[in-house]
C-alpha cells in the first residue's frame, strides 16, 4: 500500500465526494437535484484532474461542463417542467433484474480488473512538470500534431449547434 | 512549506477578499449619491455627512430584518443560492494580481492571491458557476417572476460569456499566457516612449467588447433584464429578504469590482504605471494605489451607465450579444493574431 | 504511484466506481434527460481514467484526448437536449418507458 | 519610398470588398469614390514602383509575404514577384484598367441600381485584384488562384444582366469552356510539380535550363497542357467560342477582360514559361500552328459580322492568334509587344464601340448605324486612330508589333505562317474599316428618335478614348524595329532578362536577324497589304454603300452563309460533344442507375426487408431495453475475453 501523502489524501477526499454526489445524482427522482449533485460531482472531479498534473482540462471541465452543458440540462429541465419521477413507472421486472444481474457481472468484473491493473501498474518516472509548462505544451500538442482533430471537432461542434437549431425550432415557424 | 509559507499565502490570499468586503460599502454609496449627483437630487444626506453612514444603516436593516423564507419553495436551494453568488463573486479575485513582488525578510512575495497558470481559466470557470446561483435562486423560489429573471439571467451570461472569453482570447494570445501576472508584465512599458504598452491601444475592439460583456455578466443595467422591476418584480431575488438578500446585494457590488479589476488586468496593465519603475516598499504602495485607482474608475463607470442608458429589450440584449459583440470580439482575435504572427505584438 | 503520490489504483478505482454509477443510472432510470446524464458521469469516468493514465506515464496525450471527449460531449448534449424539446412537444412528456413508438 | 508588391493587388481587394458590404447602401458617389479610388491608387502604387524600374532595369525582385502551404516535400509561398515580364504587364493592368473604370462611371450610371452598380463596381475590382495576383505571383499555384480569379470575375461580369436570358447562358458558356482550359493548365502545374518537384517559377525555369535533355518527353506534355490552358483562356481554336458571346456582358467589362486583360494571360503564360516551351520545340510548334489558324479563321469570322461589338471580338480572337504566332515561332518579345499595343487600341475601340452604342440606347448592329461622325467628333476621331493603329498603318502603335511579328516569322523561315499572318494583316485591315464605314460614315440607318438623341458621350467616357486613342499612336515607339539602329528596340532590351538562352543539344539555338534589306522590304509588303485592305474596305463601304459587298455575298451563298454563322462551330461543338454527352448522361441514367444499380439495390432491400420482418418482434421501443442488450453484450464478450484469465 502506497504511503499517505497530503496530495493523495486531497485527491481520494475528492474521488470519494464525485462517487458519493454522482450516487446522489443516480438516486435523487428530482432532475434538477440530480444535475445540481452532478455538477458537485464534476466539480470535485476537476479538482482530481488539478491533481493529476491537469490544470487546463480541470478548467475546461469546469467551463464546460459545469459552466455550459449542465446549465444547457437546468435551463431544459426549467424551460420543460420536468416533475419527479413516479415511484413505480411501467418498467417490465424483466427488465429490472436483467439489469442489476449485468451491472453486478459488469462491475465486479471491471473493478476487479482495474484493481489488479492498478496493482501492477508499472511506477510513474520522476515528477510531473510544472503546470504552467503543462498547458503550454497540451496546447502544441493540440495546435500541431492533432491539428486535423481539432479543426474537425470545430466542424462536428457547428453541426451540432446547426442541428440543435434545427431540431428545438417551434414546428409553425418550419 | 515552513508554517510560515503557509501563513504568507493565507494573508495573499485572504487580503484582498477581505479588503474587498471592507470597501464594499464605499461603492454602495457611491451609487445612491452619484445616482442622486445624475439624476440632479441630493441622494441620500441624513445619516453621517453626506450621508456617508447609509450603508451601515441599510446593514444594520438587513440584519434586523425577519428572513423569510416563502412556502412551497425548494429550501436547501432557496438558503444555498445567495451563499453560490457571493462565494462565486469572492473567489474570483484569488488570481487577480494587485501589486508587483515585495521583498520581505528576504522572501518575494507575489502582490496576488494565487499566481496560477491557468489564471484566466480560473477566472472564467467560477464566472461560469456565478449562474447557478442566480438561476437556482429563480427556480427554488417558486415563483413565475424569478423563475423568469433567473432564466433570463442564465441564458444572458453564457451568451456573453462567448464574447468576453473571445475578447479576452486576444489577450491571452498576445502575453502567450493564462497566468495574470504575465499579462501585466507585458504591459509595462511604453510604445515611443510615450504610449503605454497597454492592451487597449492595439486591442481597442476587445477591449470594448469585454467592458460592454461585463456589465451583462454582472446583470448591471442596461442589461439587467434578470431583475428588472419594472416587469418582473424583482426578478430572481423577488422573494428574497434580510440578510439573503443582502447576499445577493453584495455579490453584485463585488462582480461589479472584480469586473473592474479585471478590465484593468487585461486592457489597461494591471498595477503597472507607464513611467513608473516600482523600487522597495514605497513602489509598491504606489502600484497598489495605482490599480484601486484604475479599479475605482471603472467602478464609477459602472455606476454612471446605470443612470444613464435605459433597459435594453431581451431580444435586443441577445441580438447585440451574438450579432455584434461576438464578430468583433472574433474580429479583434484576427487582428491580435495578425499582430503576433507579424511579431509586432507583444 | 503518480505525481504527488497519488497511487495509480485510487484513480482507477474511483473511475471504476464512477462509471458503474453512471451505468446504473443509465439502465434504471426512466427519465431521458436523468439517462443522458448518467451517461456523461460515464464518459467523466473514462476521462478521468485516462488523465490518470496520462500521469501516470508522463504523457499528455491523454490530456488532449480528453478535451476532444468533452466537446465532443457538448456537441452530444446540444443535440441530444434538442431532440429532448422537440420530444417533449409531442409527447409532454420524457420518461422513456412511454416513449416506443419506435417499434414493430 | 517604394511601396511593397503585396499592396498593387490588395488596393483593389479593399475596393472590392468595401463596395461589395457597403456599396449597395451608400449610393454610386461612394461606390464611384471607391471602386475607382482604389484602382486610381492601384496604379499610383504599382506605377511608383514601376518607373524606377523601367529606367535602371533593375533585378527581379521577389517578395514573400506568408508560408502559405507546406505539407511534406510540397512547400509553396505566398509570394510576388517583379522582373520586366510583370512589370510590363503590371504597367498597363493598372493603367488601362483605371481608364476603364473611369469610362465605367458614365457608363454604368444612368441604367443602373445602386446596387447593381455596387456590384459592377465590386467585380471590376475583384477583377483587378485577380488579373494583378496572377501577372505577380512568383510560383504556378498563386498564378493558379490569379487565373481562376479573372475567370470568375469574367463569368460573373459576362452575366452581369443575369435576367436576361443569352447574357446568363454566355456566362455559364464562357465558364464551361475555361474549365476545359483550366483543367489543363491544373494538368500542367501537376506536371510540372512532379517533374521540378517545386512550382516556384525560378526554381523550375533554372533546373529546365540546367540540365535540358533529362526532362524533355515529359517537357513536351507539359508544355503542351500549359498551353491548352492558355487556349482556355485566350480564346484559341477549337476553344475560342466562349469569347464572341462574352459580348453579352457590359462594354467596359469587355473592354477591360475580353479585350485589354484577361485573354492575354495566355499568351503571359506562355512567354512566363519560355524557357520550358523552347526546350519544348514540338509544343512551340503547335502554339504556332494554333496561333496562326485561329488568326486567320477569326479574322475571315470577323468580315461578316453586324454587330460592332462581335466584330471587335473575333478581332480580338484574331490578334491573339498573331501574339501566339509570335510566341510559336520564338517572338516572345515581339507576342508581349503586341500584348501591350493591343491593349491600348483594342480598349479604344470597345470604348469607342461603347460610347456609340450608348449613344445609340443600346443598339448594337451596325446595319442600323452609320453617318455617326459629325455626331459623336470625339467617338469617331479616336476610333479612327486605334483603327489604324490595329490596321497597322505606320507610325501607330499596331504597326510596329505586327511588324515585328511578321519578321519574326519570316525569319524563322517559316513562309506558310508568314504568308498566313500577312493575308490576315490585309483582312484586319478590312473589316475594321468596313465596321468604320458602316458606323461613322455614309446615311444614319437607324429610327428618327435615335437620330434626335444621338449625343457625344459624358466627359468621364471621353477622356479614356483620348488618352487610349494617343497610346494607340505613340505605344509603338517603345519597340522600333532594329533598322532605326541598334538600341531601336527598348521593350526588347527591357524583356531580354527574363528570356535567358536556353541551349538545347542538337539544335541551333537561333536567334533570327534579318538583313536591314529585308527589313525594309517586309515593313514595305505589309503596309501595302494593310493599305490595300483599307482602300477596298473603304470602297466597298463607305463609297459604293457595300453593294459591291452584298454582290459578292450574294454570288457565294453557302459561303457567306457559312462564314456569317461563324463557321457554325457552335453547332459542330452541340453535334459532337453537347449531344452525345446529353445521350450518355441519360444512358447512365435509364440503364446504369435505373435497372441495374436500382435493380440490385431493390433486390437487397426486399431481402432485408423479409428479414427484418421476422425479427422486427425483438423491438420494444424502449431505449433502456436497447441499452441493456448492449451491456448485455459487453458483458458476453468480457466473459468470453477475460473468462480464461
Amino acid at each position: 500500500m502506497a504511503a499517505l501523502t497530503a496530495t493523495r489524501l486531497v485527491f481520494d477526499a475528492a474521488a470519494t465526494l464525485a462517487i458519493v454526489f454522482a450516487s446522489v445524482m443516480v438516486i435523487h427522482r428530482h432532475p434538477v437535484k440530480s444535475v445540481l449533485a452532478l455538477v458537485v460531482s464534476f466539480f470535485a472531479l476537476s479538482i482530481a484532474y488539478v491533481l493529476l498534473s491537469a490544470p487546463l482540462i480541470a478548467a475546461v471541465q469546469v467551463i464546460v461542463y459545469a459552466g455550459a452543458i449542465l446549465v444547457l440540462f437546468l435551463f431544459v429541465l426549467m424551460l420543460l417542467n420536468v416533475p419527479e419521477e413516479a415511484r413505480h413507472g411501467s418498467g417490465r421486472p424483466i427488465h429490472r433484474i436483467l439489469s442489476a444481474a449485468a451491472i453486478l457481472v459488469f462491475a465486479v468484473f471491471l473493478l476487479s480488473l482495474l484493481r489488479s491493473h492498478g496493482a501492477t501498474a508499472s511506477p510513474a518516472v520522476g515528477a510531473s512538470a510544472g503546470g504552467g509548462a503543462d498547458v503550454a505544451a497540451a496546447a502544441r500538442l493540440l495546435f500541431s500534431e492533432h491539428l486535423l482533430s481539432f479543426e474537425a471537432l470545430s466542424v462536428l461542434l457547428l453541426a451540432a449547434l446547426v442541428g440543435a437549431f434545427a431540431l428545438a425550432r417551434p414546428e409553425t415557424q418550419r | 512549506m515552513t508554517a510560515t509559507d503557509w501563513l504568507i499565502t493565507a494573508v495573499r490570499v485572504l487580503a484582498p477578499v477581505l479588503a474587498i468586503m471592507l470597501i464594499l460599502p464605499i461603492p454602495m454609496w457611491l451609487e445612491r449619491r452619484g445616482a442622486g449627483l445624475i439624476q440632479d437630487r441630493p441622494g441620500p444626506n441624513r445619516v453621517g455627512p453626506f450621508g456617508l453612514l447609509q450603508p451601515l444603516a441599510d446593514a444594520v436593516k438587513f440584519f434586523m430584518k425577519e428572513d423569510l423564507i416563502p412556502a412551497n419553495t425548494d429550501r436547501l436551494l432557496f438558503v444555498i443560492a445567495p451563499g453560490i453568488a457571493l462565494f462565486s463573486a469572492l473567489t474570483t479575485f484569488a488570481v487577480i494580481p494587485y501589486g508587483p513582488a515585495v521583498t520581505v525578510g528576504g522572501r518575494e512575495i507575489p502582490l496576488v492571491g494565487a499566481d496560477v497558470s491557468i489564471g484566466i481559466l480560473y477566472l472564467f470557470a467560477l464566472t461560469s458557476l456565478s449562474v447557478y446561483g442566480i438561476v437556482l435562486a429563480g427556480w427554488s423560489s417558486n415563483n413565475k417572476f424569478s423563475l423568469i429573471g433567473g432564466i433570463r439571467s442564465g441564458a444572458q451570461i453564457i451568451s456573453y460569456e462567448l464574447a468576453m472569453t473571445t475578447a479576452a482570447a486576444g489577450v491571452i494570445l498576445a502575453a502567450g499566457s493564462f497566468r495574470l501576472t504575465d499579462v501585466v508584465a507585458m504591459q509595462t512599458g511604453t510604445w515611443l516612449g510615450f504610449i503605454p504598452r497597454w492592451n487597449v491601444f492595439p486591442q481597442f475592439l476587445g477591449f470594448a467588447v469585454f467592458y460592454v460583456a461585463t456589465f451583462a455578466e454582472t446583470n448591471r443595467l442596461p442589461f439587467d433584464l434578470p431583475e428588472a422591476e419594472a416587469e418582473l418584480v424583482g426578478g430572481y431575488h423577488t422573494e428574497y429578504s434580510a440578510f439573503k438578500f443582502a447576499m445577493f446585494f453584495m455579490a453584485e457590488y463585488v462582480n461589479m469590482i472584480v469586473a473592474s479589476a479585471l478590465t484593468v488586468t487585461l486592457f489597461f496593465g494591471g498595477w503597472s504605471l507607464p513611467w513608473y519603475e516600482p523600487h522597495g516598499i514605497g513602489g509598491v504602495i504606489v502600484s497598489a494605489l495605482a490599480f484601486f485607482a484604475k479599479t475605482a474608475f471603472f467602478v464609477w463607470v459602472f455606476i454612471w451607465v446605470r443612470w444613464t442608458l435605459p433597459r435594453f429589450r431581451y431580444d435586443q440584449l441577445m441580438r447585440l450579444g451574438w450579432k455584434a459583440l461576438l464578430p468583433v470580439a472574433l474580429l479583434n482575435l484576427l487582428w491580435v493574431a495578425f499582430l503576433v504572427v507579424k511579431r509586432w505584438l507583444p | 504511484m503518480i505525481a504527488g503520490g497519488i497511487p495509480l489504483g485510487d484513480v482507477l478505482l474511483a473511475s471504476g466506481a464512477l462509471f458503474v454509477i453512471g451505468l446504473v443510472g443509465a439502465l434504471l432510470r426512466r427519465n431521458a434527460i436523468s439517462i443522458f446524464l448518467s451517461i456523461e458521469l460515464m464518459m467523466n469516468a473514462a476521462n478521468l481514467t485516462v488523465l490518470g493514465y496520462a500521469a501516470s506515464l508522463q504523457n499528455l496525450e491523454g490530456q488532449v484526448v480528453v478535451f476532444f471527449v468533452i466537446a465532443i460531449a457538448a456537441a452530444e448534449a446540444a443535440v441530444g437536449l434538442a431532440i429532448f424539446i422537440a420530444l417533449f412537444r409531442h409527447t409532454e412528456t420524457i420518461d422513456v418507458n412511454r416513449i416506443n413508438l419506435l417499434k414493430w | 519610398m517604394t511601396p511593397a508588391l503585396w499592396i498593387i493587388p490588395a488596393l483593389p481587394l479593399a475596393g472590392f470588398l468595401l463596395c461589395l458590404f457597403l456599396g449597395s447602401r451608400s449610393g454610386k458617389s461612394f461606390v464611384s469614390a471607391v471602386g475607382v479610388g482604389s484602382v486610381a491608387l492601384a496604379t499610383v502604387a504599382a506605377w511608383t514602383r514601376l518607373i524606377p524600374y523601367f529606367s535602371e532595369s533593375a533585378a527581379p525582385a521577389v517578395e514573400r509575404i506568408a508560408p502559405w502551404i507546406s505539407a511534406g516535400n510540397f512547400s509553396v509561398d505566398l509570394s510576388l514577384r517583379l522582373d520586366p515580364l510583370s512589370a510590363l504587364m503590371v504597367s498597363f493592368v493598372t493603367f488601362v484598367g483605371f481608364l476603364i473604370h473611369v469610362y465605367s462611371i458614365g457608363y454604368m450610371r444612368h441604367d443602373e441600381t445602386d446596387a447593381g452598380y455596387a456590384r459592377f463596381f465590386a467585380y471590376m475590382n475583384l477583377f483587378l485584384f485577380a488579373m494583378l495576383t496572377l501577372v505577380l505571383a512568383n510560383n504556378f499555384l498563386l498564378m493558379f488562384v490569379g487565373w481562376e480569379g479573372v475567370g470568375l470575375c469574367s463569368y460573373l461580369l459576362i452575366g452581369y444582366y443575369y435576367e436576361k436570358e443569352f447574357a446568363a447562358d454566355a456566362g455559364k458558356k464562357a465558364f464551361v469552356v475555361n474549365r476545359i482550359g483550366d483543367f489543363g493548365f491544373l494538368l500542367g502545374m501537376f506536371g510540372v510539380f512532379s517533374l521540378f518537384g517545386t512550382l516556384d517559377f525560378d526554381g523550375v525555369f533554372t533546373r529546365a535550363a540546367a540540365d535540358p535533355t533529362r526532362f524533355a518527353p515529359g517537357l513536351t506534355v507539359v508544355c503542351l497542357l500549359l498551353f491548352v490552358g492558355a487556349m482556355g483562356k485566350s480564346a484559341q481554336i477549337p476553344l475560342h467560342v466562349w469569347l464572341p458571346d462574352a459580348m453579352a456582358g457590359p462594354t467596359p467589362v469587355s473592354a477591360l477582360i475580353h479585350a485589354a486583360t484577361m485573354v492575354t494571360a495566355g499568351v503571359y503564360v506562355v512567354t512566363r514559361c519560355n524557357v520550358l516551351f523552347r526546350l519544348a520545340p514540338e509544343a512551340m510548334f503547335l502554339v504556332s500552328v494554333v496561333g496562326g489558324v485561329t488568326a486567320i479563321f477569326a479574322a475571315i469570322i470577323a468580315i461578316a459580322q453586324t454587330d460592332i461589338k462581335r466584330v471587335l471580338a473575333y478581332s480580338t480572337v484574331s490578334q491573339l492568334g498573331y501574339m501566339f504566332l509570335a510566341c510559336g515561332v520564338g517572338a516572345y518579345v515581339a507576342g508581349m509587344f503586341h500584348v501591350l499595343t493591343h491593349a491600348f487600341f483594342k480598349a479604344c475601340l470597345f470604348l469607342g464601340s461603347g460610347a456609340v452604342i450608348h449613344a445609340l440606347g443600346g443598339e448594337q448592329d451596325v446595319r442600323r448605324m452609320g453617318g455617326l461622325a459629325p455626331r459623336l467628333p470625339v467617338t469617331y476621331r479616336t476610333f479612327l486612330v486605334a483603327t489604324l493603329a490595329l490596321s497597322g498603318i505606320p507610325p501607330l502603335a499596331g504597326f510596329f508589333s505586327k511588324d515585328a511579328i511578321l519578321a519574326a516569322a519570316f525569319a524563322a523561315h517559316r513562309p506558310i505562317l508568314f504568308a498566313i499572318g500577312l493575308f490576315t494583316a490585309g483582312l484586319t485591315a478590312f473589316y475594321m474599316f468596313r465596321l468604320v464605314s458602316l458606323t461613322f460614315y455614309g446615311e444614319f440607318r437607324g429610327t428618327p428618335e435615335e437620330s434626335k438623341h444621338l449625343h457625344e458621350a459624358p466627359p468621364t467616357m471621353v477622356l479614356p478614348l483620348v488618352v487610349l486613342a494617343f497610346l494607340s499612336a505613340v505605344g509603338g515607339f517603345v519597340g522600333l524595329p532594329e533598322v532605326f539602329g541598334e538600341r531601336a528596340n527598348r521593350i526588347a532590351a527591357f524583356l531580354a532578362p527574363v528570356i535567358p538562352p536556353v541551349f538545347l543539344p542538337g539544335r541551333e539555338t537561333e536567334t533570327h536577324h534579318l538583313p536591314v534589306s529585308s527589313e525594309w522590304l517586309l515593313i514595305g509588303v505589309s503596309v501595302a497589304v494593310a493599305l490595300a485592305g483599307l482602300l477596298l474596305a473603304w470602297k466597298w463601304y463607305a463609297k459604293e454603300n457595300g453593294r459591291p459587298a452584298a454582290k459578292l455575298a450574294a454570288s457565294f451563298p453557302a459561303l457567306y452563309a457559312l462564314v456569317a454563322d461563324k463557321f457554325r462551330v457552335d453547332e459542330l461543338y452541340d453535334v459532337l460533344f453537347v449531344r452525345p454527352f446529353v445521350w450518355l448522361a441519360r444512358m447512365l441514367w435509364k440503364v446504369i442507375d435505373v435497372l441495374l444499380i436500382d435493380g440490385v439495390l431493390n433486390a437487397g432491400a426486399f431481402l432485408v426487408e423479409l428479414t427484418g420482418d421476422a425479427l422486427r418482434f425483438l423491438q420494444t421501443g424502449n431505449v433502456r431495453n436497447y441499452a441493456l442488450t448492449f451491456l448485455l453484450g459487453i458483458v458476453a464478450l468480457v466473459l468470453i475475453v477475460f473468462g480464461g484469465m
